[in-house]
């Protein structure tokens, strides 16, 4: 899978294990698939004012505000610690950008750096010069993607937003423009009233929900993209436990990403993976990759109609 | 400095995450619970200051709780690790129905301590805030010190067992009530003493933290705080909890703090 | 209101509220603020095969395929109990189509009926002649909601679907092309996998997810749809108590209708309203309209970025 | 006809929610209890063959679930409402977790009795599916008349304390189960008597219904089955239960069912 060995198939998601040292002592990172960066952007980027994360039923909340130390902060104090310290473990450095401009700098700035396997592109991002984000915009998306491609030789993965009438048309984009893999999905926005207050709960107002109450939107997501394109998928949200991250790999994932879960649980990555091999041992399945994508139609399935 | 990350942590224990029985529990207050878990690394390792994300796990698919931070409030010589809990929102009512022989997830010690380093120390508590002030009068105790406790709540159903404090740390806490039900009335910061020299140990609602800089600052006192923010991990990789610095930049509460030094922090932001 | 009187500000929600008749057993429905009918169709709507509805964490997937008697017989069978039972509470149509044609033939078909107070368009269908939803598709909508216009003058309500980028661009278009409300929101499309039979649970593969994990994202919705438009908005999405209607209420909706919540409990909307009720007299406030869109800013808020 | 609706209901006993107490809880094989809940209303109006939908309610906003439907396993004289839940995913596991003394939300009772109306009944059971016969059993055996009770499990773990359901309803059921562990071995099907002209009565799990079918039609028996499917409102409004009706429309499980005369259901697709 990206032309590298992935010791397992379960990563931690973008924003949830910061740059990887500080769930070092926690976990044995290096037994896991690998990890997300946060968001890195060119510039660092302060982030927004508290309260920055909350609990919502079934999930959470955040709007951390992509805080982040920028480029060469992440080069210089980040870096370093992932290129010592993970041996197995697969790196994706997350880029955010405000502009096309702002990533494709990023992307040449870490380019020639070590301790990093490719890319995972967070086009949930407002695009200061379209005014709608990256992420849901077809044309944006493909400039995008085409011109990052033209950055970079390594794996370029795009983490969709669900946030879209239909993911698989920007899955399809992506593949066309010149994408190595999708990531699906990253949050759906959401807003938390105090009451009492009267006040948004979180600073910024609005943020992106996580957490298991998305699992089954994120489920969806990647089967629409499995659907529409031949890209790998890394299947992304409310992963709690092996059976949720089934669901996403029989959908057409992968690998899959573990994020708020992690929060609950620092050692949910770990268990996710204990719990994918034991279903693979219990059910005789000899490869996980005979089950990405292996969703049977079920008999007499009509054509898909959203809700109601 | 945009990125303090872990570095700041240097010197400290490594947290560890840890599913741990509910040893007793009980009710020591209004919709205030004293919770002791069996939980002997962190017993082990835990400083007065410091706290712990408590939760229930991944275990029941269908019981979501975010962990939630609390004071160490106590460790016993077995390994028990002590939690001042009161009932608020969803989560701690959640945390307060845990039953003895039930298990939770405790990720800890997390945090910068208090940095009291022999120092005479008058600490100010506003309710469950009294948690670390347990923990650090018993250990001081332990060591033949004495801390000064000063105490207050808004009425009498709301004070923590007395007879329970002074078992666990040799300490008689001077009692405020807004309301005078109890001990002395008025707010916990009629207490201070503006002749003191003492070192400033303040936890609690934010409207005392600031109540306390501002009468650290008058009179030329240090002071150190235990902050409250919104957490996600506890561990520095989320970015969720951060409060305004003295600098402008934010600073994360769970691994800069949640213990500051009052000048670190911007008293007008906060 | 709608030119009308709600003897409370909690309706029950199209799809889980059947035609009213059953919930008449259980609940005094005259004292709540009245109930939005199944999607009513041009022709009767066979339906999915099972299993339609499922668990999800924090809340339920139905694809239940907008089965419906029809508009002929919805008159016939459902509109007179309507009709004869309530006098207070207030009844909406919702009303489903393929086509615009289809929508308007059963608003004309309808309007010259008593037993109801208006209409609410569920536009998160497919669209036969565009291909993708009228909810998702500014020119359809626009389309749409003018050419239905045209056939009523009972209240309108569009009830909006989530599922685009920006929830507020399709708030406006409603209120230009003369609607005379909005609904936020209606389901997510998602899809629950059964890991051991390797097939989707739902009959339909996929389906909408409803209840408390979609609340924050119908709060944002709601509220990005009060900052676009002045049109009147009944929040919609995971209520289950007081605290959470008064969320949708300070957001910007005037009226909220509770779905999923009356599975658990069929008292929930009476249950909201005395909650309502009691948190007016407790705070002081005379009358609910004080609070609908009273959200202050927090100080210090920059502008809203959704996620990381 | 696409819109039975709940004129199929007419004459039954009107639906009720009700927040019960359970008054007790017994672990009466693996995985599986028998809980009595105290509901009068409900107990005084339910028929063997209805069911009731079961959960947690709203109170508790941290605890999510959707209501389960059980078959009303037997009323008692004081007003209880017993239930045989065996715990099977996340919500069951749930219920099965209350304790005495705790609430739940009771919502029955619903759906189509079995229409026995005098007849010679032979009640065929496999696994819980027993639950409704113990119902009916017990109303019968109140009635003084009998009825042939035939009941498989898997193996002995499974199989429902005799003792208790020989006190519920003074009967004793054949017992059947596949491995042989307990009662007869093989499958509950290999009780049926094909000279028999009895009254067919049917629950439990889909393969076991459709053996049933096949044996009904082969012997010109009448059929009466419990199905399941899974359900929203469990009164007719949601529309998520359906199963395949003979006509090929969609009927609902919770409303024109549970209980269908087998010539009503498409066997082909069930
Ligand atoms: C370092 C630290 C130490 C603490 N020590 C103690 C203690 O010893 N005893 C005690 O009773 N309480 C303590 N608290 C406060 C305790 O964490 C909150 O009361 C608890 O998080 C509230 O959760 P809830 O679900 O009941 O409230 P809700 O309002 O329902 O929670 C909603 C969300 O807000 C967050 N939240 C709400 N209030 C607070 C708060 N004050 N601090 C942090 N997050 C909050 C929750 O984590 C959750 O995400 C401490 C907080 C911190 C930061
Ligand atoms: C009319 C009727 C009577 C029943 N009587 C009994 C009884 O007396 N004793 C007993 O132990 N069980 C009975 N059941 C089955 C019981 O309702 C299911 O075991 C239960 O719903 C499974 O829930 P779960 O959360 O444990 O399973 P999960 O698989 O975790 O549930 C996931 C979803 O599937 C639904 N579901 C799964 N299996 C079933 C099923 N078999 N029937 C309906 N919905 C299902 C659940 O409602 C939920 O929405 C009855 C079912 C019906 C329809
Ligand atoms: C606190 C927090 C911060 C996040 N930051 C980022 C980020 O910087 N970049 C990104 O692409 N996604 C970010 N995400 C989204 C996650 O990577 C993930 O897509 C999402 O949370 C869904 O997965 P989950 O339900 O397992 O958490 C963040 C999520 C959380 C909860
Ligand atoms: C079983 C079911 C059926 C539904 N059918 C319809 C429908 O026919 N028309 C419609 O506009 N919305 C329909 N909805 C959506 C609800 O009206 C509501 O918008 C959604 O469920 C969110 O609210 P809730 O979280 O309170 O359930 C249906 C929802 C459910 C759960
Ligand atoms: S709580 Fe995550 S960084 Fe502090
Ligand atoms: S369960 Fe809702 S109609 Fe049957």
């Amino acid at each position: 899978m990206f032309g590298a060995e992935f010791p397992s198939p379960v990563l931690l998601a973008s924003g949830t294990c910061g740059y990887g040292q500080e769930y070092a002592d926690l976990i044995p990172l290096d037994e896991i698939g690998g990890l997300v960066t946060k968001a890195v952007s060119l510039e660092p980027r302060p982030g927004n004012p508290p309260h920055r994360v909350a609990e919502t039923p079934g999930g959470m909340i955040n709007a951390i505000g992509l805080e982040n130390p920028g480029l060469r902060g992440f080069i210089a104090e980040k870096l370093p610690w992932l290129r010592e310290h993970l041996r197995r473990a697969q790196v994706f450095v997350n880029v955010v950008g405000h502009s096309a401009e702002d990533f494709a700098a990023v992307v040449r700035g870490l380019d020639g750096e070590d301790g990093f396997l490719g890319y995972e592109i967070n086009v949930s991002c407002p695009n200061v010069k379209g005014g709608t984000m990256f992420g849901t915009d077809e044309r944006a998306l493909a400039d995008l993607v085409t011109r990052l491609r033209g950055c970079t030789e390594r794996p370029l993965v795009i983490k969709l937003t669900p946030n879209v009438p239909d993911v698989g048309d920007f899955a399809r984009i992506c593949e066309e423009a010149g994408a190595d893999g999708l990531s699906a999905i990253n949050t759906f926005p959401g807003m938390v009233v105090d009451i009492g207050r009267r006040e948004p709960l979180i600073g910024n107002r609005s943020g992106g929900v996580s957490g298991p109450a998305i699992l089954p939107m994120g489920v969806y997501a990647t089967w629409r993209a499995r659907q529409t394109c031949g890209l790998p998928i890394m299947g992304i949200g409310g992963i709690r436990n092996a059976e949720d991250a089934l669901q996403y790999i029989l959908a057409g994932a992968c690998l899959v990403q573990v994020g708020t879960a992690s929060f609950v649980d620092p050692g949910a990555a770990v268990d996710v993976h204990e719990g994918i091999s034991k279903f693979l041992a219990a059910n005789g399945v000899a490869r996980l990759e005979d089950l990405v994508g292996a969703l049977r139609s079920r008999p007499g399935t009509g054509p898909a109609i959203p809700a109601g | 400095m945009l990125s303090a990350g872990s570095d700041v942590a240097v010197g400290r224990a490594t947290p560890v995450s840890r599913r741990a029985a509910l040893l007793s529990t009980r009710l020591v207050a209004r919709d205030t619970w004293w919770q002791e878990f069996d939980c002997p690394d962190i017993a082990a390792a835990a400083l007065p200051g410091q706290f712990v994300m408590l939760g229930v796990g991944l275990d029941e698919p269908g019981a979501w709780l975010l962990p939630r931070p609390f004071s160490v409030g106590w460790t016993g010589p077995g390994g028990e690790v002590g939690i001042l809990l009161r009932a608020y929102g969803q989560g701690t009512r959640a945390l307060a129905r845990l039953e003895v022989g039930q298990t939770a997830l405790l990720l800890g010690p997390l945090g910068r301590p208090f940095d009291t380093a022999g120092a005479d120390v008058e600490c100010v508590a506003g309710g469950v805030g009294l948690a670390p002030f347990i923990f650090l009068a018993a250990r001081e105790a332990a060591a033949g010190r004495r801390v000064r406790l000063i105490y207050g709540e808004r009425d009498a159903g709301a004070v923590f067992d007395p007879a329970l404090i002074a078992r666990l740390t040799d300490h008689d806490p001077e009692l405020f009530t807004e309301d005078g039900s109890a001990g002395r009335k008025g707010l916990v910061t009629a207490g201070l003493d503006p002749a003191s020299r003492a070192l400033l140990l303040g936890c609690g609602p934010t409207p005392l933290l600031r109540a306390l800089a501002a009468f650290a600052r008058e009179h030329g006192r240090r002071l150190q705080v235990s902050v409250e923010e919104h957490m996600g991990c506890g561990i520095g990789t989320c970015q969720g909890c951060v409060v305004r610095g003295a600098d402008g930049r934010w600073v994360k509460a769970c691994i800069e703090g949640s213990v500051f030094p009052a000048e670190e922090l911007d008293w007008g932001a906060i």
